[in-house]
Formats: C-alpha cells, sequence, structure tokens
C-alpha cells in the first residue's frame, strides 16, 4: 500500500526520471569512452552510471530497482570488472611486455595503448558502478534495523582496487 | 604575520585535519567519528592537491604542438611561445585514489555502525563501552 | 630454481585475480580451493625469487613498461624477498587451517566472501613488500587494511568482534592517513615518489623541515600500524574477536609487513645516517620499545583469555623488535629481522593452537581449559613448543632470536637493555607456564571433556608444519641467520643496486 | 662404519630413546615402562664403559664452535655417579605408574649427563634449562596444591639460574671469542669490578650458587624436596645439585671465597634441621649441610681437595638417597613423615629400618662411606691452613649426624612406640635401598673402588689413627648427647606445628641460649621469607591492578583513549624531531 502511494505522489518526479534515466546513461559513457582522448575515465563513469540506479531506487523503491538490476548479478559484475581490469595485464604479460604494458596488445604500439586504455578503464568502471549501487543497496535495505540481513556488506572494501 | 599567511594552504590543511581529529576524540556517536575520520582525510587531499598546484599553470592537457603555436598566437600574452606552464596532474591522480580509498573506509565504517546498531542497539561509543564491561561482569558471576 | 622476472609483479596480480573469482563462484570449497591454489603458486613462485635475490640480485620490473622514475617500479632486494616468502607461507599454513576453522565461525553463505577478503588482504600485504613506489605502498597498505577490518568483523564473537573492526579502522586509517600525509611532504621535498629514486635525492635537501615533518608523520603512521607501546590498543580486542584463522594470519604478516614499511623506509629512503645519525630516531623508538615490552609483558601475565595472552605478548615482542631496529647497526638490524620471521611464524603456530582449541570447546578461556592434554594431546603439545620457543628456550626458534637481541645490545654496549630483555622474557614464561599448567595438571571443570577428540587433521598439519620449520631453525639456525644478515647489510648499504652485488650467503 | 662404531652415543641419546618408547607405549603396559626406566641407565652405562677421554660432536651454532662431548675424569666420574643414581632410583620407582614422572625422570638424568658432558657455555645452559625444566615436572606430578606452588617457586628460581647462566656465558663468549668452558678467576673485590668480563663471571657464579643452594639462596632445596613424589625426590636429590658442585668444580676450584660460603652452608642448615618436624625436610636441610662440605674443598682446589669434594658428591648422592628412600618409604606407607606422629615404626618395618640405620651411619662413621671421602677434605682443610674451618666442619660433621643421621631413622622407626601398623615397604624399594646399603659399605670398608676413579692421582688411606679416632670421638659425643637428651627429655621435641605449645615451654631446659639461637634464627629467616613474600604479593597486586582484563592496560581502550595516546606520541614525535 504504502509504495502505490509513494508512487502516486511522485508521479511527475517518476516521469521526468524515465527522461533523464538513458540520458545520465549516455553521458556515463561518454565520460567512460571519452576517458583517454579528455576529462573522464572508468572512476567518474561508473558512479555516474551507478547514479542512475541509485535515482531509480529513490524514486521507484529499492525493490523495483533489485529486480532490474539483482545483487547477484551486481556480484558478478563487480568480479568481472576487476578481472577484466587484471586480465588485460595479464594478457600483456604472454604477449611479451611487462604487465600492464598496453604497447604490446596489438601490432602498433599506439592503438595498442588505445585499447588497453580502453579495457582497463571499462574494467574499472564497472567495479565501481556495480560496487556503487551494491553500497545503495546495503544501506537502503536496512531502514528498519530488524531481519536477517540479505546481502553481506562487506563487499565494499573491494572498490579500493579499483 | 605576512609570511604566515603566505602558507594559508597549509593552515587550512592542519585547521582541517585537527578539525577532523577533534571530532574523533571529542564525540562519542559512531557516525560523527566517521564523519571526523573523513574530515580529517579530506585535510590530507587538500593538501596533495595544493602540492600540485603551479602558480598561472594551466589544466595539464596534452595538446598538438600546432595547436599551442595557433593558440599562442591567438592569446599572444601570458603562455610563452613552445611551453605551457601546467599544474604537476600527479599528485590529483593520487589523491583520486586516495579519495577512492577513503570512500571505501567510509562505506566499510558505516556498515560496521549498521551492524553495531543492530547488535548493541546503540551508537554511542560509551553506551557500547558499557554494555560491554557489563557483559563481562555477568560472565564473572556465573562463574 | 627458475626466475623470471615476471613473477614479482604475479605475486600481486594472482591473488588479485583470484578474489574475484572467488565471488563469482561463491560455493565455499570451490572458493578455498581457487584460494588454496593460487596461494601454493604464490609460494613457489616467492621461493624462486628469494633463491633468485639471495645470489646478490636485485629485482626491478617497471610496470607498464614505464620506466623507473616517472612509472611505478617494483623492486625486490633482501629483505622483502625474506617476507614475501614468510607471508606466503604463513598464508598457506593458514589457509589449510582455516577450511575446518570457519566452518563453526562464519556462515556457510559467507564463506566465499571470507575467501575473498583473505587473497584480497595478501595482495595488500604481497603489494606492499614487492612495491619500490612510496605512494603505491599506501595504497597496497589500505588495500590490506580494508580487508583486514572486513575479516575481523567476521569473527565468532560478533559483537565485539564488529566494535574491535571499527576500532581498529578508525585507528588504522588514521595511521594510514599520516603515512601518506608524510609520503606527500617527502613528494613535496624531492618531485618522486619512487623510493630509491628519493633516497637518492634526499641529501640534497637534507636539512629540509619538510623532510623531518615527513620524516615524523611516517614514523607515526607506521607507529600505529605496527602496534607500538602506547598506540597499541587496536590490536589486542582485534587479535581476541576476529575469526582464529584470521588471527591467526594477522598475527604472523600484518605488523609484520608494517615492520618491512618501516625498515625499509628509515633504513633505506631516508638513510641510516639520517634516520640514526641526524633525527636520532633511535631515541624515540627506545624508550617506548623497553617500556612496551615489559608493560605488556607485565598486562599479558594477567590476562584469562588465551589469544589475549598472545595479543599482548606479539605487542611485547614488537618492542623487541623495536629495540633491535633502534640500535641502527648491523647486528642489531640481522637481530630484528630474525625476530620478525621467527616470531612470525611462532605467533602463528601459537594462534592456530589456540584455534583448534576454540574449534573443539568453543572458549579460550584458560579457566575453563584444564587438562585438556589428554583430550588434544597433538594441539597441545604444539602449543607447549611454540610456547617455549616464545619464551626462547635453547634448540628453538626463539632461542635464536634473542641471542642475536641481546648479543646485539650487549655489542652496542646496551647492557641495560639486554638485562631487561632477559627480565622480560622471565615474564614469558610465567603466562606460558600459566597456560601450560592448566592444560597438563589442572583437573578439568568442564563436562564431557573426556569425549572431546584431538582436531581434524586438516587443522593439525599446518599447525605442525609451523612447529616443524620453528624447530628446525632453532636447531639449525643459520638459514634465517644468514638471510637476516645478508638483508641487513644490502638494508645499511644504501642502495645496494645492480652494480653492486653481495655474496651469495648460502 | 668402523668410525661410526668408535664414536661415542651420546647418553642422552639413550635417555631420550626411552623416554619416547615410554611416551608412546599402551597404557596397561606399566610393568614394561618401569623396566625401561631400569634398564636406559644401565644400556647406558655399558656404553659409557666404552669411552675415551677427549672431546666429540663438535657443532656450529649462532657462529659459536660448540663442543657436546667433553669427557674428561671429572666429567666421566659424575657421568658414572649419574647413571648409579638413576639405576637405583628407577628400581626404587618400579612400582609406579605415571608415564609423566618416568619421562621426566629419564630426560632429567639425561640432561644431567648432557650437562656434565657440555663442553661449552651455551651447550651447558641448554641442558641447565632443560634440568629445570624437566625436574619441575618431578614435583608436579605429585599434583597437590602444595607442590604445585613449591614447584612454581622452584622453576623460577632454577630458571633465573639459568638467565644469570646465560649472561654469563654470553658476555664472556663476547668478551673472549669462544664458548669453552674454562677455569674462571672471580674477582672477589668487588669494589674494582668495572669490566664486563669480571659482571659476567660474578652472573655464573651466581648461577651455579643458586644451583648449588648457596646461603640465602637455598631456600628452595628444603621447599621443593619435600614436596616431590616420594620416587622422584630420589631423582632430584641425586642431581640438580651434583651438577652444580661439578660445574664449580670446573670451573671455580681454588677460589677462596667458596670456603667462606661452604662454611656457612655447612653449619647453619643444622639448627633448621633439628627444629625441623618433616623428616624429609629434616634430610633436605642436611643436604644443604653436606654441600657445604663439597663447597669448601672446592673452594681449597689442590687436586686432592677436588678428589675429595668429588668423592663426597658421590658417597652423597648414595647415602642421601638411602636415606630419602627409607623415609620415601615410610611417606608411602604411612601418608605423612612428620617426625612428631612417627614412633615405633621398626616393628612394622624392619628391615626399612635397619637400611636406613645404614644410611645414617654412612654420613660419616669409620668403615661407611661418607667417612672415606669427607676425611680427605678434613685434612685438606688442615692442610690448606683453614684450622677455624676444619673445627667447624667437624662440628658441622657432628651436628649433620646428630640432626639427620640420628633424628630421622629415631623419630621415624624408634621411640615412643605409637599403634602405626603399617606393611613392609615394597619390595623393590627394599631392593633400591639394599643396593645403595651395599655401596655404603663397600666404599667404606674398600675405599679403593672410589678412589680409583676419581679424576686426580690419589694416594690416601681414610683410616689412620687420629681421623678414626677423631671422628668417633665426635659421632659418640653427638649420638651420646642426642640420647641423653631426649631420655631426660631436653631434646627440641617434635612439634606438630612450628606453635610453640605451652605444654612443651617448660621442658626445654635444653641449654637455653642455644635453642634461642635455633628458634630465632629460623625465625627471623622465616621473617625475611614472609616480608619477602609480602613484598611480592604487593608488587603483584599492585600490577594486577592496572592489568588485569578489566583494568586500564588490560581492557579494549575506547577510540577516545587511543586517540589521546596518539595525541601524546604524535606531539612527542613532532616536538623531537622539530627541536634537533
Amino acid at each position: 500500500m504504502l509504495k502505490r502511494n509513494v508512487q502516486q505522489r511522485h508521479r511527475v518526479v517518476q516521469v521526468i526520471t524515465k527522461f533523464l534515466i538513458p540520458m545520465i546513461l549516455l553521458f556515463a559513457f561518454y565520460v567512460q569512452f571519452h576517458g583517454d582522448f579528455g576529462a573522464g575515465g572508468g572512476f567518474q563513469a561508473g558512479v555516474i552510471f551507478a547514479s542512475v540506479f541509485i535515482l531509480h531506487g529513490l524514486i521507484f523503491g529499492e525493490a523495483r530497482t533489485r529486480l532490474v538490476l539483482t545483487p547477484n548479478a551486481l556480484r558478478i559484475l563487480m568480479s568481472l570488472g576487476l578481472l577484466l581490469y587484471a586480465g588485460t595485464g595479464v594478457v600483456s604479460l604472454f604477449l611479451g611486455g611487462n604487465y600492464l604494458d598496453y604497447s604490446v596488445l596489438l601490432s602498433d604500439p599506439i592503438s595498442g595503448q588505445h585499447w588497453g586504455i580502453f579495457s582497463v578503464e571499462l574494467g574499472v568502471g564497472i567495479t565501481v558502478a556495480a560496487v556503487m549501487v551494491s553500497l545503495f543497496y546495503c544501506f537502503s535495505s536496512k531502514r528498519n534495523f530488524v531481519g536477517h540481513i540479505s546481502h553481506p556488506i562487506s563487499e565494499s572494501e573491494l572498490d579500493s582496487d579499483g | 604575520m605576512v609570511e604566515w599567511l603566505a602558507f594559508y594552504n597549509d593552515w587550512a590543511v592542519i585547521v582541517i585535519m585537527m578539525a577532523g581529529f577533534y571530532i574523533m576524540i571529542a564525540r562519542y556517536n559512531l557516525v560523527k567519528k566517521i564523519i571526523g575520520l573523513s574530515i580529517f582525510q579530506t585535510g590530507i587531499f587538500y593538501f596533495y592537491v595544493g602540492l600540485g598546484k603551479v602558480d598561472n599553470g594551466t589544466a595539464p592537457i596534452f595538446l598538438e604542438p600546432k595547436v599551442i603555436d595557433e593558440s599562442a598566437a591567438n592569446v599572444a600574452s601570458g603562455i610563452a611561445e613552445q611551453t605551457i606552464l601546467y599544474s604537476n596532474p600527479l599528485p590529483h591522480v593520487l589523491i583520486l585514489t586516495a579519495i577512492v580509498v577513503g570512500v571505501a573506509t567510509m562505506a566499510l565504517g558505516l556498515a560496521l555502525i549498521v551492524r553495531i546498531y543492530e547488535k548493541y542497539g546503540s551508537i554511542e561509543e560509551d553506551d557500547i563501552q558499557a554494555i560491554d564491561s557489563q557483559f563481562i561482569c555477568q560472565l564473572d558471576d556465573k562463574k | 630454481m627458475f626466475f623470471n622476472n615476471h613473477f614479482s609483479v604475479l605475486l600481486v596480480v594472482l591473488p588479485l585475480m583470484a578474489a574475484p573469482i572467488c565471488v563469482i563462484l561463491r560455493s565455499s570449497k570451490a572458493s578455498w580451493l581457487v584460494a588454496l591454489i593460487s596461494n601454493l603458486v604464490i609460494v613457489l613462485l616467492s621461493l624462486s625469487l628469494l633463491s633468485h635475490v639471495i645470489n646478490g640480485n636485485v629485482v626491478r620490473y617497471e610496470l607498464g613498461g614505464w620506466a623507473a622514475p616517472t612509472g611505478i617500479e617494483y623492486y625486490i632486494d633482501g629483505i622483502n624477498a625474506i617476507l614475501i616468502s614468510v607471508v606466503s607461507i604463513i598464508s598457506l599454513a593458514t589457509l589449510v587451517y582455516s577450511k575446518q576453522s570457519i566452518r563453526k565461525e562464519i556462515a556457510q553463505p559467507r564463506h566465499y566472501l571470507f575467501y575473498a577478503g583473505w587473497l584480497l588482504c595478501l595482495t595488500g600485504l604481497l603489494g606492499i613488500l614487492i612495491t619500490g613506489d612510496a605512494f603505491n605502498v599506501f595504497v597496497f597498505l589500505e588495500i590490506s587494511s580494508l580487508s583486514m577490518y572486513m575479516l575481523i568483523a567476521l569473527g565468532r564473537e560478533r559483537r565485539q568482534a564488529l566494535v574491535a573492526a571499527f576500532r581498529y579502522l578508525i585507528l588504522g586509517s588514521i595511521g594510514a592517513s599520516f603515512i601518506l600525509l608524510g609520503i606527500g611532504f617527502l613528494y613535496a621535498a624531492t618531485g618522486t615518489l619512487n623510493m630509491s629514486d628519493i633516497a637518492e635525492r634526499l641529501p640534497l635537501v637534507n636539512g629540509s623541515r619538510t623532510v623531518i615533518v615527513g620524516f615524523s608523520f611516517i614514523t607515526i603512521g607506521l607507529l600505529i600500524k605496527t602496534a607500538m607501546f602506547p598506540v597499541f590498543s587496536w590490536l589486542p580486542n582485534a587479535y581476541q574477536f576476529a575469526p582464529s584463522a584470521v588471527s591467526s594470519f594477522l598475527a604472523g604478516t600484518a605488523t609484520k609487513v608494517s615492520l618491512y614499511i618501516f625498515l625499509r623506509f628509515f633504513y633505506h629512503v631516508f638513510g641510516t645516517d639520517y634516520s640514526f645519525g641526524n633525527l636520532l630516531l633511535g631515541n624515540i623508538l627506545l624508550p617506548l620499545a623497553v617500556v612496551g615490552f615489559f608493560v605488556m609483558s607485565v598486562v599479558a601475565v594477567f590476562q584469562t583469555d588465551i589469544r589475549r595472552v598472545l595479543a599482548y605478548s606479539s605487542i611485547a615482542q614488537i618492542g623487541y623488535i623495536f629495540a633491535a631496529i633502534s640500535m641502527a647497526t648491523e647486528q642489531g638490524l640481522t637481530a630484528g629481522i630474525i625476530h620478525i620471521i621467527n616470531h612470525a611464524f611462532i605467533k602463528t603456530a601459537l594462534f592456530i593452537s589456540v584455534g583448534c582449541i576454540l574449534y573443539r570447546y568453543g572458549t579460550a578461556n584458560i579457566n575453563q581449559l584444564g587438562g585438556i592434554m589428554k583430550s588434544m594431546p597433538w594441539t597441545c603439545a604444539a602449543f607447549i613448543i611454540a610456547g617455549l620457543s616464545l619464551i626462547g628456550v635453547p634448540l628453538t626458534a626463539g632461542f635464536v632470536s634473542k641471542w642475536y637481541l641481546i648479543s646485539a645490545a650487549i655489542d652496542s654496549g646496551w647492557w641495560l637493555i639486554a638485562a631487561m630483555i632477559l627480565m622480560s622474557s622471565l615474564m614469558a614464561i610465567i603466562y606460558i607456564g600459566r597456560i601450560v599448567e592448566v592444560f597438563c595438571f589442572k583437573n578439568s571443570e568442564a563436562e564431557g571433556v573426556a569425549k572431546v577428540k584431538e582436531a581434524p587433521f586438516s587443522m593439525l598439519l599446518p599447525l605442525w608444519f609451523l612447529i616443524i620449520v620453528s624447530v628446525y631453525t632453532g636447531i639449525n639456525g643459520d638459514v634465517v641467520v644468514d638471510l637476516a644478515k645478508f638483508s641487513a647489510t644490502q638494508l645499511l648499504d644504501n642502495l645496494p643496486g645492480l652494480n653492486n652485488p653481495v655474496g651469495n650467503p648460502l | 662404519m668402523s668410525e661410526l662404531l668408535s664414536t661415542p652415543v651420546h647418553p642422552l641419546v639413550f635417555f631420550m630413546i626411552g623416554a619416547i618408547l615410554i611416551g608412546f607405549l599402551p597404557a596397561k603396559r606399566d610393568k614394561v615402562a618401569s623396566l625401561i626406566t631400569v634398564a636406559i641407565p644401565v644400556v647406558s652405562f655399558i656404553s659409557l664403559l666404552q669411552w675415551q677421554q677427549g672431546s666429540f660432536g663438535f657443532y656450529q651454532l649462532l657462529g659459536l664452535e660448540l663442543t657436546l662431548i667433553k669427557a674428561d675424569g671429572l666429567s666421566l666420574l659424575f657421568a658414572y655417579l649419574f647413571h648409579l643414581a638413576a639405576f637405583i632410583a628407577g628400581i626404587y620407582a618400579f612400582h609406579i605408574n605415571d608415564r609423566l614422572q618416568q619421562v621426566a625422570s629419564l630426560l632429567y638424568v639425561g640432561s644431567a649427563l648432557g650437562a656434565v658432558f657440555a663442553g661449552d657455555w651455551i651447550t651447558l645452559f641448554i641442558f641447565w634449562e632443560l634440568l629445570a625444566l624437566t625436574s619441575v615436572m618431578l614435583i608436579l606430578s605429585r599434583r597437590t596444591e602444595a607442590s604445585y606452588r613449591s614447584s612454581m617457586r622452584y622453576l623460577v628460581i632454577q630458571v633465573l639460574s639459568g638467565v644469570l647462566l646465560f649472561s654469563g656465558a654470553l658476555m664472556v663468549a663476547h668478551q673472549t671469542g669462544t664458548a669453552a668452558i674454562t677455569t674462571l678467576i672471580l674477582n672477589t673485590d668487588i669494589f674494582s669490578i668495572n669490566t664486563g668480563y669480571d659482571v659476567a663471571i660474578w652472573l655464573i657464579f651466581l648461577a651455579y650458587g643458586i644451583k648449588c643452594g648457596f646461603p640465602l639462596f637455598h631456600s628452595w632445596i628444603a621447599d621443593a624436596y619435600p614436596q616431590a613424589t616420594p620416587t622422584g625426590a630420589i631423582f632430584l636429590i641425586s642431581i640438580t645439585t651434583k651438577v652444580a658442585i661439578y660445574a664449580l668444580a670446573r670451573s671455580f676450584a681454588g677460589t677462596d671465597l667458596l670456603v667462606t660460603i661452604g662454611l656457612v652452608m655447612a653449619c647453619f642448615p643444622i639448627l633448621f634441621a633439628i627444629l625441623e618436624n618433616d623428616l624429609r625436610r629434616v634430610l633436605a636441610y642436611s643436604i644443604i649441610s653436606q654441600i657445604g662440605f663439597m663447597v669448601c674443598a672446592i673452594g681449597v682446589g689442590t687436586e686432592m681437595a677436588i678428589n675429595g669434594a668429588v668423592a663426597t658428591a658421590f658417597n652423597h648422592v648414595i647415602y642421601k638417597s638411602l636415606l630419602m628412600m627409607s623415609m620415601g618409604a615410610v611417606l608411602l606407607r604411612v601418608g605423612h613423615v612428620n617426625g612428631s606422629d612417627l614412633a615405633g615404626l621398626y616393628r612394622s618395618m624392619p628391615k626399612t629400618a635397619i637400611l636406613s640405620i645404614v644410611g645414617a651411619l654412612s654420613i660419616s662413621t669409620p668403615l661407611f662411606a661418607g667417612f672415606v671421602s669427607k676425611a680427605i677434605i678434613m685434612s685438606e682443610m688442615l692442610k690448606a691452613g683453614y684450622t677455624t674451618g676444619w673445627l667447624l666442619l667437624l662440628f658441622a660433621a657432628a651436628g649433620v649426624f646428630l640432626a639427620s643421621g640420628i633424628k630421622a631413622p629415631f623419630f621415624a622407626f624408634f621411640g615412643k612406640s605409637s599403634d602405626l601398623r603399617v606393611k613392609e615397604a615394597p619390595t623393590n624399594m627394599l631392593l633400591a635401598m639394599s643396593i645403595a646399603a651395599v655401596f655404603c659399605v663397600a666404599i667404606g670398608v674398600f675405599p679403593s673402588i672410589l678412589y680409583s676413579i676419581l679424576p686426580h692421582p690419589i694416594d690416601y688411606s681414610p683410616y689412620d689413627v687420629t681421623h678414626v679416632v677423631t671422628q668417633l670421638q665426635l659421632l659418640f659425643f653427638s649420638g651420646f648427647a642426642f640420647v641423653w637428651l631426649n631420655r631426660k627429655n631436653l631434646y627440641p621435641p617434635e612439634l606438630r606445628s612450628r606453635n610453640l605449645d605451652i605444654d612443651w615451654f617448660y621442658r626445654k631446659l635444653f641449654p637455653k641460649n642455644w635453642e634461642r639461637v635455633c628458634y630465632f634464627s629460623q625465625l627471623s629467616y622465616q621473617s625475611f621469607v614472609l616480608m619477602s613474600t609480602k613484598m611480592i604479593n604487593r608488587v603483584v597486586t599492585g600490577l594486577a591492578k592496572y592489568s588485569h582484563p578489566d583494568a586500564v592496560l588490560g581492557r579494549a581502550w575506547s577510540i577516545n583513549g587511543m586517540l589521546l595516546s596518539l595525541l601524546c606520541v604524535l606531539l612527542f614525535v613532532l616536538f623531537f624531531n622539530y627541536s634537533q
């Protein structure tokens, strides 16, 4: 009941949010992929990306956001981002360079650098976004401080690797 | 006096850090302690940011030499022909990492506080201390 | 042993990649297996690294192919190679032990998080040891600390564990912040973050106040991280309430790695002459160390929880190490390094044996553990041997380190310090003797003691492995001593470099 | 291969193997375990007989060249002695089924052997500490509250001795660059000590002194031995102090100070022994007195005197364990050995009684073991010119005979008959006692057996007229005094407790001053002990006040406390660094 009331009360905000979400997402992608040309990068993009879901959660209720992006998916995304980051370095190891030496990724060192940075930043972005959303889930699910905590909180320390 | 003021940057750092430190000592509320910690760390971030600042420096964005020439021709003043004076970007990069670490610390701290509140019913440190020592006393009584 | 330069970076990358794999797999058993295998590989890599470094080589690895002062450089000489091996071996042993032990301490669905946190902690610790970049030290320090806070918070007595973790978090973050600040000052003074580079440039700005301030802040930060006497108070609770596997792991590694940072900064980066000649760091450390090992030994005597006894004794042992370090002589440094290594093994073994007792009895309170020698002979025997080693009884590792400690003190003409070290080892006899006496001679109060079985094999295996290591190093102390001497001379000859190889001690 | 065979096996190896065997024996095989404890000394002894003198087993530790075995006449004699003692004590302890005790006693003897063969301070220290750790098990295994307490005191004192030895050895090794055990010269002029080397020698001297029971350090002997198990006590009295005597003889022969110390040691325990009620404690005091003789002889330091000291040690082990064994048998059968409550046991335990009389006579009667060795010490004292010392030793000899030789057997087996009816001692105990008694008599009658194994060549005949007559006179007088005083009820009575009863007071017409001297010296000693105990207690409670789990240092600090301490360090470090 409560949920419906809330939704009804914030109808205007909800509609506007629906318009905003794709734009913010787009902006996040811009910041992400433009990172090696101008200002931007994985950290910022990740946070912007996560802000979409946080906004969604604030407006539509956290329960609905959980359906969109399940904690399980977050867990895997978080790990995959980190793996992507570390994996890029390992690939460059296999290609004969030092760890994280992107020049060897492709035959052309410059585009190698480009793709290296690209994938590393992507990894960072994914991890940061996932961690931010899961932080939001953690705290918002505890409004009443009762019952068992469904999702462990302590993953937050993962983002120190970003 | 003027000499002292010339280091306004460092004074600000000291004030911010000590404010944070004071909050951590003076307040029993765990959330306020975390806030204090955060302020304390912010002081350090500020210090790093100040390190990179170069007088009259611009943003450290790499421009094509050609572009530099053109802009130099256009602006004509301020910037010498082949060089641009830019702020040192390294401290900023460093502090970005430190900020992320700070966020992680804060998140973990808050998460712990939530848990502590669940278990103790309070986030005042003196209450927690009292509950813990009571618990020990009970154990002793049982023996 | 086969060695490749890339091994150094793999030491960090392997646990870093294994951690997310654990999170993805999510099953308790699978993530344990992942952690174990990656740790096993790390041990092999670290041993190969050690055998390479011990021949007088210094490993320098440029991350991302960027040359040293610009890019991040990994820098490995004697002291880090030794500690990398120690940390990875201890981690492997405790990991084997943890499989059974966390069953009773942590809820099944959280196991994968435990292992992920563990691997991240290992990443951080190894990263600190490997990196040659001052700022990178801070980053890795925070990675390891954050995962430690989380691991501690998983503890058995949930309530106190949370508070202990929170307190550690506040104090640890302040410590790390001080280190960060100090590094900032160093950067301001020298314009570089590469440690060897800083070391080269510091003499140019030696008198600078900036350097003094940076020096002071790094000192304080590291004092907190190493749990030195007046700022030790995060440690006892953290060790007591953490899951037993975690406290075993931390006891062996966390403070030791911080001690390594200490050695690296004050002997290498600032240089022995500057730290102990110009600024008299020894005069700060020595009084704190002496008061520390004395007072903390006394406090340990009066504790009722065995884990707390061990925690306070850890602080006392850190006092010994600091006393040795503050001599700033080759003997002192050697003694300090020997004690770092030996104490790491001994303390881990002690905590593991307490963990075994905890596993079967559910308590580590001395008063409730009368006569358990009968039901858990292997565990208690291990505890006794490790305890004797902690006291410094001959033919154990502890004796070797005490011997060098006292010899170094006497060589420096510090008779009084030598006498006090001996006196406080009498205290160690009391606090270990008290526990051993309860184990062997007191009658049990708790019912059903007879029914309790010996700890499972998978817990005893790492325990006895560590015991054998420490007894072996006690009987044939030369291995550890040579390693320590080698790395001490390397640290003291500022910047040994490749052009100045030190002879092979083995 | 032949080389391997000719390399001597360290006796410790046998004892360790024995201990391990016993440790892993199935629970029910008690007799086998006892058999092992008896067999190991025999096996080890046979292997020992093959030994040549010399040094073996060099090893490197901590950068020093160490020698595991350095066998010469002195160490071999003590090794034989310990084997004999272990053998007798093993038979005596045949009936027990306490694995802890058996393992501990084997390791104890093994480490004593390790100590006497040690060629350097470090090896000596290792075995010195092992000796302490294993012997404390023998006391602990009585498993009573009192024995626990005294074992802890014992351990602290023994470990302290070890620590002193260690520090001294360390300093000597640093000064001289070698850790080999050598003769040391003690700088007795305390005010002129200014080198570390002198301090080091004093430390070693003190370490030996504690183990040996020097005056003021002697309390552990009287404290711990009577608390040990009946069987464990036999091991204890035979070994710990003898190792110390060995070490003194090795390093401090000829130190004048030792003569004084020895005389004090020989005389003062007699006072305590006379007043003591617990008969095992009486024997413990008389051990101190006997050690005083040996210390005196070492102080004299001539080859002959060392021979005398060693021979006395040898005999002392045999006859004192014989006496102790008889008391142990009483303890086993009656449950206590308080002189006030025992009497007339000779009717129930005739064999034990006779054997204990042999032990008593062996203290210094001609034709028994003690006489032939003490006579050497006496004559050497005279030769070296210590006339007063000689007189004092004579007095002590008589006193010891009076206090332990007559008193212990008398109060236990004779005296007013009581209703105590118990069984005779077990066969194994009787056997052990008989073996000891045979040795007592054999050595007394044929002293050349003993003389032939002494470290220095000897040409001495104890049975000349002067010696025998002097000794006999003294003994008869002391015996006569005891009998007469006892008949007249003048001998200090055996009191159940230390509270003097009005009832007994008027009977004490025994020379009043003598009685008072005895009484007050014991009283003052006790009050000294009491006072120091009180002080220690106060310190401990003071420490506990700040460091138990709820107190300032022991409890968890709040974040504020942590940060304030951090602030102090911060200010301290900043100020310190900045002020330079």
